[in-house]
């Protein structure tokens, strides 16, 4: 049973952790996208200042509030706000 | 240039091209030599198509081109290119303000700033007569 | 496009460019193949560099490119390129919107239609099995 | 002495009378623009039309009113409404 979720990370975010991409596990019925925070910021404590002004996507949709829902094997990603141009 | 090109298709009267370039600012830690540009790339395309979806339903136009670099763009070089081709110009510079604007703040892109560390100013020591400093 | 470098001053991060072309209306005598643009060359060059004043008084432009073909231009190349580049992209967006603008309402510029008559449609007599029409 | 004044014609103007250029003979101490386009809508009936319309400069000025003077020498121009771009 596939447990890990897959976080992207980019800019800033990418910065605090030092990699592109991190797995977490997650119970296997889903989880928060307040509890995935939680766990990243606990685990990466850098990224704890980065994250509050991140937008988040899970499975290329922005998450619409912290207690939408993850699953295993979504991808999830964190959103430094943007800078293109 | 190639957005030039993509844009002229007959019948469209009006070209309105934006370029942003890479600028050699000034940071705290130095001059600006080069920007470095990443992406979420599948999103950032997905955003790319939303944005000229929205562009061709708010006004008249017919060609658009998006275009943004990834990876590092060297000071002075073009990073994005946007531009919109239409029969009437008042549309095709409304479209193309609009979509530099919206890239900005709806896609998911990012830079970073690679710069050149400022070399402190000094005087080297001189013997005899002298020179103008290196 | 030469236009495209003229405007490439470093440190300039944005730059707009307008390019106007000819189209292929239709008009009561037949559809556009081409226009023929006039000059009264000494007072336009006179307005050029007086536009180009204004849009720097009014906007914190660098460079500006303005540039009208004068003589027959055939459908879809340029009859008219302006262009401006600042170091913010309002202003360049601002600026090349006034040029145009005020190149149509106070540039002695002229144009005149060149076009193909409409050939009436008609079936050519026909003998034996049919054939398209040439 | 020079009595000419130099006519530019363009657009319809220069259209309307088939040359790009005409001289006219106006009085040595000068003409009023008014008595100047009189002379041209007289030799030349086609003109009169489209002169309502015109703008016209003087040695690369525009014109203010009908009443200004213009002056042996001169080059006066007739301005269609322009239509460049």
């Amino acid at each position: 049973m596939n447990r890990r979720l897959k976080v992207l990370l980019f800019a800033t975010a990418r910065e605090a952790v030092g990699r592109s991409r991190v797995d977490v596990d997650i119970p296997k019925n889903g989880s928060t996208v307040r509890q995935v925070v939680a766990l990243l910021a606990r685990d990466y404590p850098r990224l704890a200042g980065v994250l509050t002004s991140c937008r988040f996507t899970r499975n290329g949709e922005y998450v619409q509030g912290w207690s939408a829902r993850v699953r295993p094997g979504d991808e999830f990603a964190i959103h430094p706000p943007y800078s293109g141009g | 240039m190639q957005a030039l090109k993509e844009l002229g298709a007959p019948g469209l009267g009006g070209i309105v091209l934006f370029v942003g370039r890479v600028r050699p600012d000034r940071t705290r830690l130095g001059r600006v030599r080069a920007l470095t540009y990443e992406s979420h790339r599948a999103l950032a395309l997905e955003e790319f198509r939303a944005l000229e979806a929205e562009a061709r339903e708010r006004y008249e136009v017919g060609r658009i081109v998006i275009w943004h670099r990834i990876g590092t763009v060297p000071v002075a070089e073009p990073s994005v290119v946007i531009g919109a081709a239409s029969a009437h110009r008042r549309a095709a510079f409304d479209a193309t303000s609009m979509l530099i604007e919206r890239l900005k703040s709806d896609v998911p892109l990012w830079k970073s700033e690679r710069v050149r560390p400022g070399r402190p100013l000094r005087r080297r020591p001189s013997r005899g007569p002298a020179r103008s400093a290196g």
